[in-house]
């Protein structure tokens, strides 16, 4: 477990750097507050409309085929590292759930879910 | 605690986010005024010295930390102050699992230039990375402000679409090599391959040809995987939102993106985690891509010999390990540098165009090029078993 | 002794985060955070386990995938103004709390009567070859079905989404 | 292995009732899919604590599939919960006791 110690430190070093960064800018900076400065930017206007709407549901579609690809690269990484071992076997299992997989995406792109315009 | 794990972490940690890091901002602008011609960043000063502009991030660093923080009214404070840290810490954190070296054996000890050689390498790396969305995606949405939340969305559904086509183009790499362990790839890419030996295994010239076995290439990733190494730099670059990747951020769309409501430091530490990240990424496609440490046509066992023979074996030893790393700092500068050009010689993409690149050209591309990669293996292992 | 304490550590803050998802009235994005909190330190846990690359792989697919679609689905919609008023009534919560600790206790009471020592496990245990060797060759029946199962997700995903869209 | 395979299967067992309660209490959709998530969560690692106990690596291919399920059943869920709020308005569990409309 040796190798977790060194991330451990890493992992804390660069923690403790970067809090200590925000601590330090919270610190140090002068604090000169009135409303006017502390409204949200809107290049000098009022802010008219509230940044809380509904957007688009093209955003969630991506989030979604991310998702399941995401599910499918994790089925990759296993794969990869004992396809030697596993021959024209693993070849063709894999083709197979890239093939499925692919069909899903080409779906997708015919329903015009990557469609940005 | 082992003081050399110690010295090895902190070495690497100095070496990216202490150097590196803040020089990022000098290079950047150095890099900018040569490609525009012109003088560059000169005007900071102590006491009339300037060093060719080398005082800048110092002056940066100052004028950061100095600067009010302001948190907008309507914003969520927690959140607001979480984000920074959530971006940056990430980028900082990810290097523990880069090698810098091969193996030594020296005065009794081995030193294994890793700070944490995990079995899940690449893999933490990518983890690490996924978690960094949530700097960009909740950052927007705790600033309230309207810039700030459509460049979240777009930050965030960019950053998605391209860890896809990340994740998926190294795995050619990960078949050739066997592991995703970042040392076991850097061993692989010392050895290397005949660039005609198919031909003797075709029985077309008859073995033992002196100029077969002559002209050998190294087996490094950017040879192998030419493809892969592409779309992984494009996707990589795209994942850290740098231009030409920078809708989330476009100035003349969005004022800054999801950090227009950040100041100060805050601001600062999104800058920090981009270069930073421009380091990491330097430093991973050089360890899968470009030999990492690697002398190209020399392996570790040659040199170590080598240079054991001039100075007896301890001392060879550590000279061996300062020649890796030097070797390794030279490549990890050379793709800071390639992807300080891209930045200034491309223009910035449209958003459809980003997303279009990333679903519908890189993800099938690399996909195919998983299928090719398995196929010429195996046909491969066929002909020459 | 290590062990023991890095256990505790990563057993508080799961289930901090537990408690802090559901107690969030209020902040929905909170919640979600609190759960990726939870994500985090079970895939540490994993690593304490040595099942090291499924630790790695729950962070990439909770932590970098589930609760960024959360994140997404909360922000899309704005639930951040929608009111939802007191949080069901009374009675109700007394019932489920008796139900849960009911379902904790029982659950507690079986695995209780654990007592088998630890295997003895190699180096290679719960690394990524071993884990695929296991996937691709014993469970390659259930990998298939994955994709199908992917498949229907994505279809079924897209046709309620797009639904009214046009 | 200084902890006892019972501390794991307890933390399992906390997280899983933690679940529980969060569907049975809270109302709002999204809140009840993170809590099924917690659900899944601690069968999880109560897959990976027998998978270490017993020395086998079963258990952590169960987990894979965990994950796959509950992906895709984020992804149909939360498509359901966008549909819902199209249609009425609403996050609110209890306003959906219709089957159609």
């Amino acid at each position: 477990m040796s190798e977790y110690v060194g991330l451990g430190l890493f992992a804390l070093l660069g923690s403790v750097v970067v809090a200590g960064m925000l601590t330090a800018a919270i610190v140090l900076g002068p604090k000169l507050r009135f409303s006017e400065k502390l409204e949200p930017f809107e290049c000098g206007e009022r802010q008219l409309v509230s940044p809380y709407q509904r957007f688009s549901v093209k955003f969630y579609l991506v989030a979604v085929l991310f998702i399941l690809f995401d599910i499918e690269v994790v089925f990759l990484y296993p794969w990869a590292v004992v396809f030697r071992d596993l021959g024209w076997f693993g070849f063709v299992e894999m083709g197979l759930f890239i093939v499925v997989l692919a069909a899903a995406l080409v779906y997708a792109w015919m329903k015009g879910a990557l469609d940005w315009s | 605690m082992d003081p050399v794990l110690v010295g090895k972490a902190v070495f690497i940690f100095l070496v990216t986010v202490g150097l590196f890091g803040p020089v990022m901002t000098w290079i950047e602008r150095k890099q900018s005024a040569l490609m525009q011609d012109r003088v560059g960043a000169n005007r900071a000063d102590i006491l009339g010295l300037r060093v060719i502009g080398l005082f800048h991030p110092i002056a940066d660093a100052i004028k950061m930390l100095t600067k009010e923080d302001t948190v907008p009214t309507g914003a969520h404070r927690v959140l607001h102050a979480l984000c920074p840290f959530i971006a940056a810490t990430p980028a900082l954190i990810s290097f523990a699992v880069i090698p810098y070296g091969g193996t030594y054996t020296a005065f009794g000890r081995e030193f294994n230039l890793c700070v944490a050689d995990l079995d899940y390498g690449v893999l933490y790396i990518f983890a690490i990375g996924s978690v960094a969305t949530y700097g960009s995606i909740l950052a927007g949405w705790a600033g309230n402000n309207n810039w700030g939340i459509l460049g979240s969305l777009r930050a965030s559904a960019q950053m998605i679409s391209y860890e896809v086509a990340l994740g998926v183009s190294v795995i050619g790499m990960f078949m050739i090599c066997g592991s995703v362990r970042l040392t076991d790839i850097g061993l692989v890419q010392q050895e290397t391959f005949r660039l005609f030996g198919f031909l003797e295994h075709f029985g077309w010239i008859a073995p033992g040809t002196g100029w077969v076995d002559a002209i050998t290439l190294p087996m490094w990733g950017i040879l192998l995987q030419p493809l892969a190494f592409f779309i992984f730099l494009g996707a990589i670059m795209a994942e850290n939102k740098r231009p030409p990747f920078d809708l989330p951020e476009a100035e003349s769309e969005l004022v800054a993106g999801y950090f227009t409501e950040y100041s100060g430091m805050k601001f600062g530490l999104y800058l920090l985690g981009e270069w930073t990240e421009v380091v990491v990424i330097a430093g991973l496609v050089t360890a899968l891509f470009l030999g990492g440490w690697a002398i190209p046509w020399v392996s570790d066992v040659a040199l170590i010999g080598f240079l054991s023979g001039l100075v007896g074996s301890d001392w060879g030893n550590l000279l061996a390990m300062l020649v890796h790393v030097g070797v390794f700092l030279v490549k990890l500068v050379f793709m800071i540098f390639f992807q300080m050009i891209l930045r200034w010689s491309l223009p910035r993409f449209r958003y459809d165009q980003v997303m279009n690149l990333g679903w519908k050209i890189m993800l099938p591309l690399s996909l195919a090029n998983i299928l090719l990669t398995g196929l010429a293996m195996l046909v491969v292992q066929e002909v020459t078993s | 002794m290590t062990e023991l304490v890095l256990f505790w550590l990563f057993a508080v803050v799961a289930v901090a985060g537990g408690i802090g998802m559901l107690l969030n009235l209020r902040n929905t994005v909170a919640s979600a955070l609190c759960l990726v909190l939870t994500m985090l330190a079970l895939a540490c846990l994993f690593v304490l386990l040595l099942a090291q690359f499924v630790g790695v792989i729950q962070v990439m697919v909770y932590a970098g995938a589930i609760i960024v679609l959360f994140l997404f689905v909360i922000m899309l919609l704005n639930m951040e103004r929608d009111t939802l008023g007191a949080e069901t009534y009374p009675v109700v919560k007394v019932l489920a709390a008796i139900f849960t600790v009911a379902v904790g206790i029982k659950l507690a009471t079986v695995v209780a009567t654990l007592r088998t020592p630890w295997a003895e496990v190699d180096e290679a245990f719960g690394t990524t070859r071993e884990f695929g060797q296991a996937l691709f060759t014993d469970y390659v029946l259930p990998f298939e079905l994955a994709s199908i199962l992917l498949i229907a997700g994505i279809v079924g995903a897209i046709v309620l989404a797009k639904q009214r869209l046009e | 292995m200084s902890v006892p395979i019972f501390y794991y299967q307890a933390l399992a067992a906390v997280l899983f009732a933690l679940g529980v309660l969060g569907v049975l209490t809270r109302r709002n959709v999204i809140v009840i899919f993170m809590s099924i998530e917690l659900m899944l969560n601690a069968a999880n690692l109560s897959l990976v604590a027998f998978s270490r106990l017993w020395g086998s690596i079963d258990g952590q291919v169960f987990v894979f599939m965990v994950m796959v399920v509950a992906a895709v059943e984020v992804a149909v869920g939360l498509a359901i919960v966008i549909s819902l709020v199209r249609n009425r308005d609403t996050v609110n569990i209890e306003d959906t006791s219709l089957l159609r409309w």
